[in-house]
């Protein structure tokens, strides 16, 4: 069965590594952060100052002072620090972070990203701090639908639309599977039940390869 | 005696001119200086160019300022924040340019004004249509583009704490841009929820010294005449 | 649970090799990490490049470390500090490479270093012999020099305060190059006074967080027995 | 009568401004703190990291992590702050230090500047924060002995010395007179009782002219 928007953050957040330090861009991504492995302590970097942002507060608990990057009430977790934008962009350009995760329109096979800009000439583009955790993080991994609404692959053989970064996304968690981008192609590591190669393929333009130790894509009702 | 406290909104935009550059702090409304900037509208201040990292929300602020069609350019880099409902209606009537910039280039601009550097290379952005006509270099195998300084005439910041000095301390997120856009204000005004006795900020934590501020204004001071 | 702290010097400095570049903090004697320094002359390491604003003064620390002959070169601003003794021999005979640089350009690149900026533009020495065989520009009718960046294979610094993720606090003026250095350094160590629980820094008041530091040794810890 | 070196620090003290931010270089310079005017409110900038910066601490009140870039014990005023090198460097090439007194070795009479690098090769250069100042602060003012222990001028129609920078000199504090550097030459506005502009000339290399409202330079004894 695809998987839920929560379901995609979940398997996501299931990736984590003690210690590391990861950033969640804005929209789906955030929803990762409701699901930290409880086993592992990982610090959470918010681009407009924060290291060991916490979920979002309890009733009564709401500091309007205290924010996320996508403009969400935040808490923060002992061992939390704020300082100022330019050291928040510091970290992310200069290497810091072990992790971004981000929302995409389209990965390429190469691992371009594009997340940044679309066709729409009706509303002003805006890229944030997209394009400075897309070449700045140690790594890129990439949380989108696996289709446009209207079908379209969402991993493409080029970019369509504008770039954020040129070859920087190395995994891929989308509803319906977890893919690599390596050197030699896309690889599939999960794959929902019920979709086979083939069919994944047709719903993808690159050519994939399927991992000797491919895996089905499961994850618990949230 | 040093002292950069004013009494007024009209006093704490003393100088300011039509066609200034305003660097104005804040991401979404946390460490917006609402009463600064509704101070500039107030003042009748027009053809202005907005450094800000979102075009504000709602009807207040940033958003209340483009709305009364005062700014004739913005340099963003995330316009569309919440409630994006003014930026919308100017984008779609063509009625203001926009300037795009990646976020953490935004800042290191504006750092870069205030701390005397001439120009830096940095890699976000150099591989995509941002870079378009600027300078490109590969350093170590990897692509850069040139950013240039970005001063402001008037930085217009929002604190929390402040001494007769001009000392700074702020509230979490609430610091954002703003200290940065204090190092890059030729004129840095900061609005305040709190003046103290000078001597009652602990040294080792102020976060912006009052070297880099101009002028301190609580944030409920009246509007006071303008000279100008 | 993320614990940076290190019961000994030995696992403070492991995986540091001979020929590396150490960063190493310190304005005159205040806020040198001499225990560190003295942990890396015990290690025996040697050809190493050390990066620091002066080349120690008396015996002690970074001076120590030169007199025992294991740096092939050294990066700094003033060399000659109170008691140069060491350097001056060492200069005498011909002994150490010395490569000099304005004190804050040698901040700033290793700013760069941290902040993953490619190089940038500074007046500072523009117009001077440190300027020879470097790239030149004027802009705005002012003559600038390009720097690089400055990174460190070991940042070794010395803090006041420090928790178990590595987050730091300073004490007055023995604050100076280390926060800078431990956004430079590949691994950064940091000697400190106190340890204390996690949450007991008030997160308004950490000067440099803990993602810039990888170990955390206090300064009365043992020595330890090296692995390598 | 020749001006002592308090003297000196003295007279350059009175030139100060309310409200200056000013930082003063090691050796001579240092003791101008001695001298601030006490109707005036003047903000001390120490390079390592101190805006605010106080006299020498009373005894039993020094602390061993508070010196000046002289590496003096200092103390810090109400209203200071402490911040790291990298701010402070920031600071003064940013422009935001109003005043810059710095001893010399030489200054050109177009205001070049020469403080760092001697003839010597016996000794190791340095060359510090000055060459960040003389770029960076809104004006650089030097006070130094009028002529080396040789005679040699110090004041040169050219420097003879390796430069901090060109062109930043504006004022020079000697123990002979105040000189003002202008693009039209080199102003005396000040001399010492029994010295006329024939004698001054004889020691400073550039040619002088006397300013209209020229004075005695005159100093407490100290």
């Amino acid at each position: 069965m695809m998987l839920t928007r929560r379901q995609m953050a979940w398997r996501a957040a299931q990736d984590l590594r003690e210690g590391q330090y990861v950033n969640l861009g804005i929209g789906l991504p955030t929803l990762v952060s409701d699901y930290l492995p409880p086993d592992r302590e990982i610090v959470l970097h918010s681009e407009n100052g924060i290291l060991g942002m916490g979920g979002a507060p309890k009733p009564g608990e709401e500091d309007r002072d205290l924010i996320n990057a996508g403009k969400g009430l935040a808490t923060l977790r002992a061992g939390g620090a704020f300082f100022h934008h330019n050291d928040s962009f510091l970290m992310i350009r200069g290497g810091h972070i072990d992790l971004s995760i981000m929302g995409a329109y389209e990965v390429s096979a190469s691992g371009d990203l594009a997340n940044w800009a679309t066709d729409s000439a009706a509303l002003a583009p805006g890229v944030g701090g997209a394009m400075d955790l897309a070449a700045g993080a140690k790594e890129v991994r990439v949380l989108m639908e696996h289709n446009a609404k209207d079908g379209t692959p969402r991993i493409r053989t080029r970019c369509s639309l504008p770039l954020t970064a040129k070859a920087c996304v190395t995994r891929v968690y989308t509803n319906l599977a977890v893919l690599d981008i390596t050197e030699g192609g896309v690889g599939v590591r999960e794959m929902i039940e019920g979709l086979d190669l083939e069919a994944l393929q047709k719903l993808t333009e690159p050519k994939l390869m399927l991992a000797n130790d491919w895996k089905r894509l499961t994850a618990p009702a949230l | 005696m040093i002292d950069k406290r004013v009494d007024s909104f009209a006093a704490a935009l003393a100088g300011m001119s039509d066609g200034m550059t305003l660097l104005c702090g804040g991401f979404g409304a946390v460490g917006e200086p609402f009463a600064l900037i509704e101070a500039v509208i107030a003042l009748g201040r027009r053809d202005l160019t907005i450094v800000c990292n979102n075009a504000g929300s709602g009807l207040v602020g940033v958003a209340a300022l483009l709305k009364a069609g005062r700014a004739r350019k913005l340099i963003c880099s995330y316009p569309r924040s919440s409630d994006p409902q003014v930026i919308d209606d100017l984008y779609a009537r063509h009625a203001i340019e926009i300037e795009l910039f990646p976020q953490g280039t935004l800042s290191e601009r504006m750092r870069a004004a205030g701390a005397g550097i001439g120009g830096f290379f940095t890699r976000a952005g150099a591989d995509t249509q941002l870079a378009h006509g600027k300078e490109l270099r590969e350093i170590d195998g990897k692509l850069y583009v040139f950013e240039t300084p970005l001063p402001g005439d008037f930085a217009l910041i929002k604190a929390y704490r402040a001494d007769r000095w001009g000392n700074l301390t702020y509230r979490k997120t609430a610091r954002n841009f703003n200290p940065v856009m204090a190092m890059a204000g030729k004129v840095t005004v900061a609005q305040v929820d709190e003046i103290v006795a000078l001597g009652a900020l602990d040294p080792e934590t102020i976060v912006t010294p009052g070297i880099f501020v101009d002028r301190v204004v609580l944030r409920d001071a009246p509007a006071g005449r303008s000279s100008g």
